[in-house]
């Protein structure tokens, strides 16, 4: 049997994707250079004796954190209510953001698997995509005055704040999730007839099941985080406390509800972790 | 369902721009019913030749015909129902992983079940029996609640073809079914196959490497090598020469005179006369 | 029959404290008007004025700016109610921990920081007289910074974090009583004259004799009662005179030339 | 060939499986119980929310956005503004990456046999990173770094990195096996097995999953502004705050702008990676 | 390198807790440079006997030992040379999505590269050369830099086994390597990954399916059968008896008398006789 013995033709001696390469490699550092410039980045500055000197002294009053049971009790409230604004805020979003991210993932398009989508889908899609964009580029700030203006001072707008922003992140992540992972199974099932649906269901979401929860998680974990703008329009909350706590320089407070904040993360974070081994 | 393809061309479309097609002015008619083994050398655009059939990949060129119909010219709705009437079981089984056999199997179905049904059979599947039953006539029925990537490779593929006897479909594109099994379940497996499609009428078109299981098993063979037809003939008039030179390597063809016999024949134990019948 | 009254103020100061000194206030107007009064603290400025103009609160306590904008966003119709004598005559005060300050002109090329955008006195009326005396935030000083709240500039400035800041005078005030800051290190360079400030607000639309309910509750509260004397003492007035929407014409020009309005 | 059926039923339904849905169920409930127990506790106005007086006045709200200030000196002001947040978000994000990527592998459990003994500290690292929120990161910095863009961008980096940190090293975790068992199988050191076989299949995930935060990255940067960072954030809240309408809608659809901008590269990258 | 299963038994990580180990007391001795085939049904416990080989499984039950060393025992940093030495090919092409063949290729030279060459290679092919040559062998050269994904499946394979040449292994496990090629390069592929296994003096452990194949070149047959040994005989010894045991079906056992000789030999065309040499 012949095999290399035959030299039919020798080996190339330069790989043609290197010039390519090199290119975008340079253009990359010519782009980072006004980057840095612009955001003055000397951060060498941090650890000028003065510097350290007022960093240390902020984060010594750390120490001890602020444990007076009024304070305490006034926390555990603002806790509840901040988890209970974030999972509502989340569970509103999510009515938003399951339809707009199946709409929006190529893969789950009948119409793509010839190639190129069709055009109805494509512009379907694409205002779906652009309703996402525009959900999720407006701070909660301005949805929360906006609802302000109908529901009056209190949870209802922040709720619906965090609904609005978080529902196009969502659908914007889980369209991603959708489309980055293994999609072999979707569209061999598509392929055989299957409806969209059917085919999300039986090929997409076991593979990605547990991206999408863990991510589910981690906005809710945000949700609590950003409850600084649920202070704006009177809802209260941990995060309004923080950003007060902040201002003020009172560093026992703010130690006691960063240690609250991480605690509710840990908590996030072993139920995302239980939920991928349940899926996964 | 019935085949026509004429003079058509498909490239793929992640194809470098300078490269040629993978199928080149292709004419293939098949009747429906009818059973064809499409054979040829590694890259002669086999899976490819399926994926068109499938309506996975529209042709460049030329014009592809199921029953008379042009697929990519039927509104899109009419195309998914057309599609579901096809079933294409690629190379690698497409299963998603953490699912159980039970429903990788039942998702064969799919295309005639309601959403709603669908969905119900996601809790609990809906008709046990008939996956057992597929998967009993390819010898797995054993492995029915096992999760898919807990199986073995040939298992894995046998969990994919039992997913064509779910199919509604009327014509079957099997890509290289028997690629992972052993000698005794290949033969089950692809005796099952064609009996299933014998039972149900349906046109059956497989790409296979065991040259022997398809002289053996298929009454039409189709030769492919570079995306042309080498030749298309019933099992019978295929001859040795013909599966050397469908075979034969590339620098051959180039440098030295077409490969003897013995190179392809050499495949198969020595005492072995093969191919000839 | 409406069965709550509500009531929202601008967060010139953290929630927390703005709802301990409404508290007893509060409860006060519960027993005069005879319906629940429920006090909703924002920090944002912006979300008072739009609840009190789409008359989703009845009652706001605004500064002169606040009340200026709610007018004009409302097309005249919210109507100031009562003000703090205090308010007739209120200033602004500049502080700074860099003793190289010593009058506005210094301020050139330095970190600032005044309250929030929306403050009368932590912004507007600091802002009004800085132009006067020649000087643009925007240009001539380094960076302008807004803390949010003139509590927060008092910690903004004591932290090193800005060199200088515009604040309430009442607040400093209570922050020299109270002995948070230390005057040793932040000290005050310029103090403004003085301008009509904060008043309580109502929408146009709340009926004739509640309005005249509530403006007789906050006229009547005086020192001599022990109730009346926490009030004040928390809301730090004297006591409370009427006042018009006419007294803050001035406020609205100085907004208009400073184009913040 | 004769079909071999089998004498037995096979299939009674076998347990672990159920087991587990089972354990799910419980979650479902307890999770439905949580959700229902937040509406009820927030005592939301849902009334008011669905009337046609309540869509008028969203719409007047709306309505005063037009039409947007495109005053020559405004749009400079605006473009000024967004360039910086630009750059504190991108510097940000890509400090984040680089930490991130460091990070993730000690953080990911590689393989069944993985003792990971470094997952543990890794992990608590990164949810103490972003336990902080970015405003909280900001405030601090602030304080050493004066104020300016510096703090914002390094903020914005900390917090990053403890998420990106926790994405990458659970997309790590997910890949599938097969090709890093091959390598490892060979005795290839963790580092070199991530790079050769994990990477080329995580890398459109991990790319889209940094395009995002830089997105949302540009989101904070504008929240930040509120702190003294500058950029698009101070003047959306400055206009807001005064009720600019025009001007706020010109800085709004800057900042729509932007995120449309990460969201097209992101898809763009996305199917130039996975074509 | 030398391999000494002792009543070794195996099991996946993730089975069932009742279920049987996939490998259950194997008995197994493999002088260096020896070629041996394993053959067996699906299921069997082939591949599972190749990880437990490569040391990606650790033993249940029983001793494992690579030239005399038990891996298991060995300090990780030893384990980890060991496995240098060692070179498994998986049943499935383990190539990640968007990685170049070049780049595929030249991985299995990473146990001999320094942390900073392979860092380099990434950026620049270390040894574009050896690549071309290994991938040669397999005709393959023409697809050098194009990405994996965008191949056939049998291209895939044969850059899997391109690997092999490339790395510096002593023992070869090589799973099921001609699944998905056809008979000419099938017949290559193990004539190259034999010549190359004997020019190094490697030991290689193969899977097959292909039981004339296996029978052709390989010295040394091992059946595989539920875990344990059917057989371990010269090639020359396995007769048909032997072959139709070890594949016979399950329920067969169970209900019926051992297969008859035609249920074997169905699988090749049926005038040819079968694995009778
Ligand atoms: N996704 C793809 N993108 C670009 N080119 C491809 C793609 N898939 C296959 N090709 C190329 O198209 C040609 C035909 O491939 P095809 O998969 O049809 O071959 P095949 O006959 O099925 O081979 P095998 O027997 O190895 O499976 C080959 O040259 C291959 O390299
Ligand atoms: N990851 C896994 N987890 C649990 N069980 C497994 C796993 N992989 C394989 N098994 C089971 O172990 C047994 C042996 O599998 P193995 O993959 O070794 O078979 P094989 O001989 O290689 O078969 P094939 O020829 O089909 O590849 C089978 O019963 C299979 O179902
Ligand atoms: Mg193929
Ligand atoms: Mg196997
Ligand atoms: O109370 P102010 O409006 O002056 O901040």
């Amino acid at each position: 049997m012949t095999t290399a013995a035959l030299p039919a033709h020798t080996a190339p001696t330069r790989d043609p994707a290197w010039l390519p390469r090199l290119f975008w490699a340079g253009a990359c550092l010519v782009l980072l250079w006004p980057l840095l410039v612009a955001t003055e980045f000397r951060p060498w500055v941090m650890f000028e004796k003065q510097s350290l000197k007022v960093s240390g002294q902020f984060i010594a009053s750390f120490f001890p954190p602020a444990h007076s049971a009024e304070f305490l009790t006034m926390v555990l409230k603002e806790t509840w209510r901040t988890v209970a604004m974030a999972t509502a805020g989340v569970a509103l979003a999510l009515l938003i953001a399951v339809p707009l991210a199946l709409l929006s993932t190529r893969v789950l398009s009948v119409s793509a698997l010839s190639g190129r989508m069709a055009r109805g889908p494509f512009w379907l899609r694409q205002l779906a995509r652009w309703l996402l964009i525009v959900l999720r580029s407006i701070p909660e700030l301005v949805w929360a005055l906006v609802f302000v203006r109908v529901v009056g001072l209190g949870p209802t707008a922040g709720v619906l704040a965090i609904a609005l922003t978080y529902g196009g992140m969502l659908g914007k992540v889980y369209g991603e999730i959708l489309e980055s992972g293994e999609t072999h199974a979707t569209e061999a099932l598509l392929r055989n007839g299957a409806g969209r649906l059917q085919a999300f269901f039986y090929g997409l979401l076991p593979a990605s099941a547990a991206e999408l929860t863990s991510y589910t998680v981690y906005r809710w974990e945000c949700a609590i985080r950003s409850s600084v703008i649920l202070g704006f329009v009177g809802a209260g909350g941990l995060g309004q406390q923080m950003d007060n706590s902040m201002k003020m320089f009172n560093g026992g407070e703010v130690a006691t509800m960063l240690l609250v904040f991480m605690a509710l993360v840990a908590l996030a974070d072993r139920v995302s972790a239980w939920l991928r081994k349940v899926l996964g | 369902m019935k085949i026509e393809l004429n003079a058509a061309s498909a490239r793929h479309p992640a194809a470098r721009p300078g490269a040629a097609p993978a199928i080149r002015g292709l004419e293939l008619q098949v009747a429906a019913g009818e059973h064809v083994a499409v054979i040829g050398p590694s890259g002669a655009g086999k899976t490819t030749l399926l994926q068109l059939l499938a309506c996975a990949l529209p042709p460049g060129a030329g014009g592809l015909q199921l029953d008379g119909q042009s697929p990519w010219q039927l509104p899109r709705a009419e195309l998914q129902r057309l599609r579901g009437r096809l079933f294409l079981a690629p190379q690698v089984p497409p299963l998603p992983p953490r699912q159980r056999v039970v429903t990788a199997v039942l998702a064969g179905r799919l295309p005639a079940m309601g959403t709603w049904q669908s969905l119900r059979s996601l809790f609990y599947p809906a008709d046990i029996p008939a996956a057992f039953e597929a998967l009993d006539r390819f010898d797995l029925a054993d492995k029915l609640f096992e999760r898919v990537d807990r199986l073995s490779g040939g298992e894995r593929q046998r969990v994919g073809l039992a997913r064509a006897l779910l199919s509604p479909a009327s014509l079957w594109l099997i890509d290289e079914p028997l690629s992972a099994l052993d000698p005794t379940r290949a033969s089950q497996a692809i005796d099952t196959l064609l009996t299933a499609a014998r039972e149900r009428g349906a046109t059956l078109v497989a790409t296979l490497h065991q040259v022997d299981v398809a002289l053996a098993h298929f009454p039409r063979i189709v030769g492919l090598r570079d995306g042309a037809i080498a030749f298309d003939l019933p099992a019978a008039q295929v001859g040795r020469e013909r599966l050397a030179a469908l075979y034969a390597q590339h620098e051959h063809e180039l440098t030295g005179p077409a490969p003897s016999l013995e190179d392809v024949a050499s495949v198969a134990p020595q005492p072995v006369v093969m191919h000839c019948r | 029959q409406q069965t709550v009254f509500r009531v929202t103020a601008i967060p010139d100061e953290s929630p927390t404290e703005l709802a301990r000194k409404a508290a007893p206030l509060m409860k006060y107007l519960e027993a005069k008007l005879g319906m629940k009064v429920e006090f909703t603290p924002v920090t944002d400025y912006a979300a008072s004025v739009e609840a009190l103009v789409n008359k989703k609160v009845d009652l706001a306590w605004f500064g002169g700016f606040t009340f200026v904008q709610a007018s004009v966003r409302s097309g005249g119709k919210v109507i100031p109610l009562v003000q703090r004598e205090e308010d007739e005559k209120f200033k602004s005060v500049f502080i700074t921990s860099d003793p190289a300050i010593k009058a506005l002109a210094d301020l050139k090329g330095k970190d600032v920081s005044f309250g929030s955008q929306s403050s009368t006195s932590g912004h507007l009326m600091p802002r009004s007289f800085l132009l006067q005396a020649g000087l643009n935030p925007e240009k001539d000083f380094r960076r302008v910074a807004f803390s949010g709240a003139h509590d927060a500039t008092i910690a903004a400035v004591a932290s090193g974090k800005v060199q200088a800041g515009a604040l309430n005078i009442s607040v400093w005030d209570k922050f020299v009583a109270d002995k948070k800051v230390d005057t040793e290190k932040v000290k005050v360079f310029y103090t403004t004259p003085p301008y009509y400030d904060y008043n309580w607000t109502v929408h146009a639309d709340m009926p004739a004799a509640t309005r005249q309910k509530l403006a007789d509750a906050f006229l009547s509260l005086s020192k001599a009662t022990p109730e009346g004397k926490e009030i004040l003492e928390l809301q730090r007035a004297t006591k409370f005179v009427p006042t018009k929407a006419e007294n803050y014409k001035g406020i609205e020009a100085a907004a208009r030339s400073a184009e913040l309005l | 060939m004769k079909q071999p059926r089998a004498a037995n039923e096979v299939y009674r339904l076998p347990p672990p499986i159920f087991d587990a849905r089972c354990k799910a169920c419980w979650f479902t409930v307890g999770l439905l119980m949580l959700v229902v127990a937040s509406f009820w506790s927030l005592d939301l106005q849902w009334a008011q929310f669905f009337s046609a007086e309540a869509a008028a006045s969203m719409g007047r709200f709306v309505g005063e956005f037009f039409p947007p200030d495109t005053s020559p000196a405004f749009l400079h002001k605006v473009a000024v503004a967004a360039w910086e947040t630009l750059a504190m978000s991108a510097v940000g994000t890509l400090l984040a990456a680089i930490a991130g990527l460091a990070l993730a592998l000690p953080a990911a459990r590689l393989h069944a046999g993985d003792a990971a003994r470094t997952r543990a500290p890794t992990r608590l690292l990164l949810n103490a990173l972003r336990s902080v929120p970015e405003l909280v990161w900001a405030a601090l910095l602030l304080i050493s770094a004066g104020l300016g863009p510096l703090a914002g961008t390094l903020a914005l980096a900390l917090h990053t990195s403890g998420v990106l940190g926790r994405l990458f090293a659970e997309a790590v975790e997910n890949a599938p096996p097969g090709p890093a068992e091959a390598l490892r199988a060979q005795g290839v050191g963790h580092g070199r097995v991530f790079l050769y076989a994990t990477l080329p299949q995580v890398l459109p995930q991990l790319m889209s999953y940094t395009l995002y935060r830089w997105e949302n990255n540009i989101r904070a940067a504008a929240v930040l502004g509120v702190v003294g960072a500058g950029g698009l954030g101070q003047l959306l809240a400055f206009h807001m705050g005064l009720f600019h309408m025009p001007k706020t809608a010109t800085v709004l659809g800057a900042m729509l702008l932007l995120v449309a901008i990460v969201d097209a590269a992101s898809l763009g990258a996305r199917r130039w990676m996975t074509r």
